[in-house]
């Protein structure tokens, strides 16, 4: 049965939930440039990323970068290994190879792990032989994806 | 309740498209009575159940349950009221066991008050023995585990008769329940039926069976092109030149 | 566990709270194109609490579980007077009209410096409840297969009880169970209620996985898929959707080697098995089967036992 | 007001190429009482053999039709076999979910072959549109609309007068009869697979022959407009499913030229949902009744 002290027990426990107390940490954000060129083999992308801190614009270094994929028009259903980037000499920039699964939109999940983490996506479309920008809403809808 | 009437129908009317299945009946059961009903094949038999327990709207008339008008109520609800039923031809839930379909079919009625959260969790143990116990009066308690869909025809037959019951039914509509039952189980069936009146179930039987329900029935009430064509004691409608002329004369002649 | 291993079990995990939300619906014989919706609109819900309203996380969850379920309620009223295709249709139509409805919702807050917020079509970026709380991914996934066997085991309690029964009994025949005294039409909207309820709480993970969400990830094909699952899998029983899911996500992770001919192996393979299995890989009569053997083994306790007369023994 | 009318012709020819989707839906829906998802991926495995063609051999507009037609019959027929001839009764939601994993099979295959985004199509006409006063009408619309009409009359016939019609009549009415009658049920539905993916070969061509390209997506695409214009005109119905293509056609036009392409398809799901809510038969269909509930569990 659903007594007195059952509903105060949930009221209490959503009570908890909505109002215990959460640190947000004060921290930096990432902005980052990807730029993405087809490499030889057939769907891997050589991808050049430029980590700034999204306040002061300085260039972000010595993080351990991951970068993963996911496809917006199929949430969750593609799992692509995330690769380590490689730390380039010039400050901020990185280098990873990612190897896809098909060709179309993909989101780059771009993690940062070090001092503090964050995450940075970039949505990119991924042809045979080139890579720009995502399609967007405007077009036709059997042109889209 | 004495001689209260549960069931009245007035100039209970169906038609389907130009068909006139069932075309001004009045019928009145009592409480504690088995009434048979009988005619021949696509009399409205069937049609009048289906009326009763509110599977179609009517075109005209109304129905009296204890007095109340239900003539538009939905089935579950009637079903709430104390009107169940059985099928001409056998419906179970084929997948599920045979003690589910008795379980949800007995919560309905009475433990319809209950709170929501036990009631849709599986209600009291008492309840549950009951459950148990009909099984038994029905010779299924081997069986309680089964799907129903796996189950012997006569088995079937009995589970949809136990179901209707468990709902504690005041009124049970038993639609053909002899049909493809051999000698030895309609006996059985006959004696289940007194029984249950015993128990204050009023009963409206559907048959073609002349000998269950001449044996069986206080009452008979023939129908003939949904229309009523006798009502009256089995020996007076045995006699009647009317019936025999539209039914019995023609058919069985028992 | 390497990330990549964590990422597969994540998606595993929250694409499963859609596929037992088509499975409830599956239950009372309804098809749903729609469930998306509610998942869209769970993710997008418990998004904006966290991210712009600075709510925590369990209670973005709940409230994305809550107006997931209210939804799923408000549209289930008048359509669920559907039946089969036409239900089907009417909900792709209302799950379609949603996404189309997010790709036109702006609705941004300047927080810290950055405009956060739903952006129409571009999406919902930065939802970074999981940094700004240092939880890792490995937490994170640990947190949605809590939920999950949560879920899980309210389903498994909901199967045994006069519930699920109900909704069976629904799915096999409508017409009979009203005539068992079960009000159908309440019946079903709670069933979508409760798949709305689901749909939001795996929207309300995926959102904080993958911290952005898009409106073109919901679309039919994700509906579709949902769909699929518990019928993969199996109608049986509640872990049917996720076998279905696991098939789909593991199994395909699994043959990685085959890439570029997944899709077609793996469409051939599900229409063969439904060629086989047209109810799924566990479905009612191998559920039941099980649960016999199961009954053998161990004997379960606490049933009354009755004489051939109805007495106690 | 010039607008107005533009819009609508535009619409009415837009809208009969829909049309023409839905009415090969229509005769699947009808025959076999389930849905076919990969109703449009069939046609775009058509579009793939013509953008071949196309490409490859620099084939003409008649001869890519003629194989973009006869492909998506082909890949018809390999749905029907594989998802709706071995699970005959009962078990509609099997099929159909059958035929969605075949959709995404012919999706993976049509990106392995092809694998760029988009593929160049040939278009029917290429001179400037005809003006009629301050109006414009694009040739290869005409045909559109011509097509549609011509077909809608062309199944009218088949089914009403010839014998292969009275055989598929009689397997609407009852499959298990038609068979004892000596009707060969199993071809006869086959038949009418081929011919109804046919049928939306010739609108898929007319569509990627106005876009003059192809994409992987097409597939959904048509499923979708197929089956909105299906369920508007009323589901079962022949002329229905060219008036609910119209009806879709020109609301979308008008949406589109009014408040931009997400409103227009947002108004075509609108549109949908309102009828089957308001009026679930549809323009022209009956009301549903317990008969066509369609796929349910078994």
């Amino acid at each position: 049965m659903m007594t007195t002290s059952w509903r105060f027990a949930v009221i209490m426990m959503l009570a908890f939930m909505l109002f215990h107390p959460q640190t947000v940490l004060a921290q930096v954000r990432a902005k980052a440039e990807v730029d993405c060129q087809p490499a030889a083999e057939k769907l891997q992308y050589d991808c050049i990323i430029k980590l700034t801190n999204s306040r002061t614009n300085e260039q972000l270094a010595g993080f351990d970068l991951m970068v993963g994929a996911d496809m917006p028009s199929m949430p969750a259903m593609h799992n692509v290994r995330p690769v380590k980037a490689d730390e380039d000499q010039e400050k901020g920039t990185y280098k990873a190879r990612i190897v896809l699964e098909m060709y179309g939109d993909w989101a780059l999940h771009l993690d940062l792990i070090g001092p503090v983490r964050d995450r940075v996506v970039k949505v990119l479309r991924f042809e045979r032989d080139r890579v720009g920008e995502p399609t967007s809403a405007q077009t036709p809808a059997h042109q889209r994806h | 309740m004495g001689n209260a009437k549960v069931l009245e129908l007035h100039g209970l009317t169906k038609h389907f498209g130009g068909v006139r299945a069932v075309d001004g009946v009045d019928l009145t059961v009592a409480s504690g009575e088995i009434l048979g009903l009988i005619g021949p094949n696509g009399s409205g038999k069937s049609t009048i159940v289906n009326l009763i327990c509110g599977l179609f709207p009517l075109t005209a008339g109304r129905v009296l349950f204890g007095g109340a008008d239900i003539s538009e109520l939905p089935p579950h609800t009637r079903v709430a009221l104390g009107i169940t039923r059985t099928f001409q031809n056998i419906r179970l839930f084929g997948q599920l066991t045979v003690w589910q379909n008795l379980w949800v079919a007995q919560n309905s009625g009475e433990q319809r008050k209950q709170n929501f959260l036990p009631r849709w969790l599986g209600g009291s143990k008492g309840a549950r023995a009951e459950i148990d116990r009909m099984l038994e009066f029905f010779d299924l308690g081997h069986k309680r585990d089964e799907l129903a869909g796996n189950l012997a025809f006569g088995e079937q037959r009995r589970l949809e008769f136990a179901r209707a019951l468990a709902a504690r039914p005041a009124l049970l509509l038993l639609d053909e329940p002899a049909a493809g039952m051999n000698a030895e189980e309609i006996e059985q069936l006959d004696s289940r039926i007194r029984k249950m009146r015993q128990n204050g179930v009023t009963v409206l039987l559907i048959e073609h069976h002349m000998e269950l329900v001449m044996s069986v029935a206080d009452r008979i009430a023939v129908l003939n092109f949904g229309q009523k064509i006798a009502e009256g004691t089995a020996s007076a409608v045995q006699s009647n030149p009317v019936v025999r002329d539209a039914y019995l004369g023609t058919t069985t002649g028992a | 566990m390497d990330d990549y291993l964590i990422g597969v079990l994540s998606n595993i995990g929250v694409i499963s709270f859609i596929a037992l939300s088509a499975y409830v619906l599956l239950l009372t014989g309804e098809i749903s194109f729609g469930q998306q919706a509610f998942f869209a609109i769970g993710a997008y819900a418990a998004g904006i609490a966290t991210a712009l309203w600075g709510w925590p996380l369990a209670a973005a969850i709940v409230w994305g579980a809550a107006i997931g379920a209210g939804s799923a309620i408000l549209v289930g009223v008048p359509t669920l007077r559907l039946h089969g295709l036409y239900f089907a249709i009417a909900t792709l139509a209302f799950a379609e009209m949603v996404r189309i409805l997010f790709e036109l919702l702006r609705y941004q807050v300047l927080i810290d410096g950055e405009w956060v917020g739903p952006n129409g079509a571009d999406g919902f970026r930065n939802i970074r409840y999981i940094f700004e709380n240092d939880i890792s991914s490995l937490q994170f996934m640990i947190l949605i297969y809590a939920v999950l066997v949560a879920t899980l085991s309210m389903f498994l309690l909901l199967e045994r009880s006069r519930l699920g029964v109900i909704f069976r009994m629904i799915g096999e025949d409508e017409t009979l169970a009203g005539l068992q005294g079960i009000s159908v039409a309440r019946h079903k909207v709670l069933a979508a209620g409760i798949g709305g309820a689901l749909a939001g709480i795996g929207g309300g993970l995926y959102a904080h996985l993958t911290t952005y969400i898009e409106p073109r990830s919901f679309d039919v094909m994700l509906g579709v898929h949902s769909l699929a699952y518990g019928l993969i899998g199996g109608l049986g029983t509640a872990f049917g959707p996720l076998l279905g899911v696991l098939i789909d996500i593991g199994l395909l992770e699994a043959i990685r080697a085959l890439a570029g001919y997944r899709m077609i192996i793996f469409g051939g393979l599900v229409a063969i098995l439904l060629i086989i299995r047209p109810r799924g890989l566990l479905d009612e009569k191998l559920v039941h089967k099980i649960g016999r053997m199961w009954r053998l083994i161990l004997p379960r306790g606490g049933r009354v036992k009755l004489g051939p007369s109805g007495e106690k023994i | 007001m010039i607008d107005l009318v533009q819009n609508t012709i535009d619409g009415v020819m837009i809208g009969s190429s829909y049309g023409l989707l839905a009415l090969g839906f229509t005769l699947i829906f009808g025959v076999m009482r389930r849905l076919n998802l990969s109703y449009g991926p069939s046609i775009m495995i058509g579009g793939y053999v013509g953008t071949v063609l196309y490409v490859q051999y620099g084939a003409g507009p008649l001869a890519v039709a003629g194989t973009m037609i006869l492909g998506a019959a082909i890949a018809g027929i390999y749905v029907e076999r594989l998802c709706f001839a071995p699970m005959r009764m009962g078990a509609g939601i099997a099929s159909m979910v059958s035929s969605f994993a075949i959709w995404m099979q012919l999706e993976q295959a049509a990106i392995l072959v092809l694998p760029r985004h988009t593929y160049p199509f040939p278009p029917l006409t290429t001179g400037a549109p005809l003006e009629w006063g301050p109006f414009l009408l694009r040739l290869d619309h005409l045909i559109m609309l011509g097509c549609a009409l011509g077909l809608t009359a062309a199944i009218q016939f088949a089914l009403y007068r010839t014998r292969f019609g009275l055989a598929l009549r009689a397997i609407i009415g009852n499959p298990v009869a038609a068979h004892l009658v000596g009707i060969n049920v199993s071809v006869a539905v086959m038949l009418a697979f081929a011919a109804a993916s046919a049928i939306g070969g010739v609108a898929g061509f007319l569509v990627l022959s106005v876009d003059q390209q192809v994409t992987p997506m097409f597939g959904m695409w048509a499923t979708l407009k197929g089956l909105i214009a299906m369920m508007i005109g009323g589901l079962g119905s022949i002329p229905g499913a060219i008036l609910g293509g119209l009806l879709l056609g020109v609301v979308e036009a008008h949406c589109q030229w009014y408040f931009g392409p997400q409103i227009r398809d947002l108004a075509a799901y609108i549109v949908l949902f309102v009828f089957l809510l308001v009026h679930p038969g549809g323009l022209l269909g009956r009301a549903p009744g317990s008969d066509i509930a369609a796929p349910r569990t078994p």
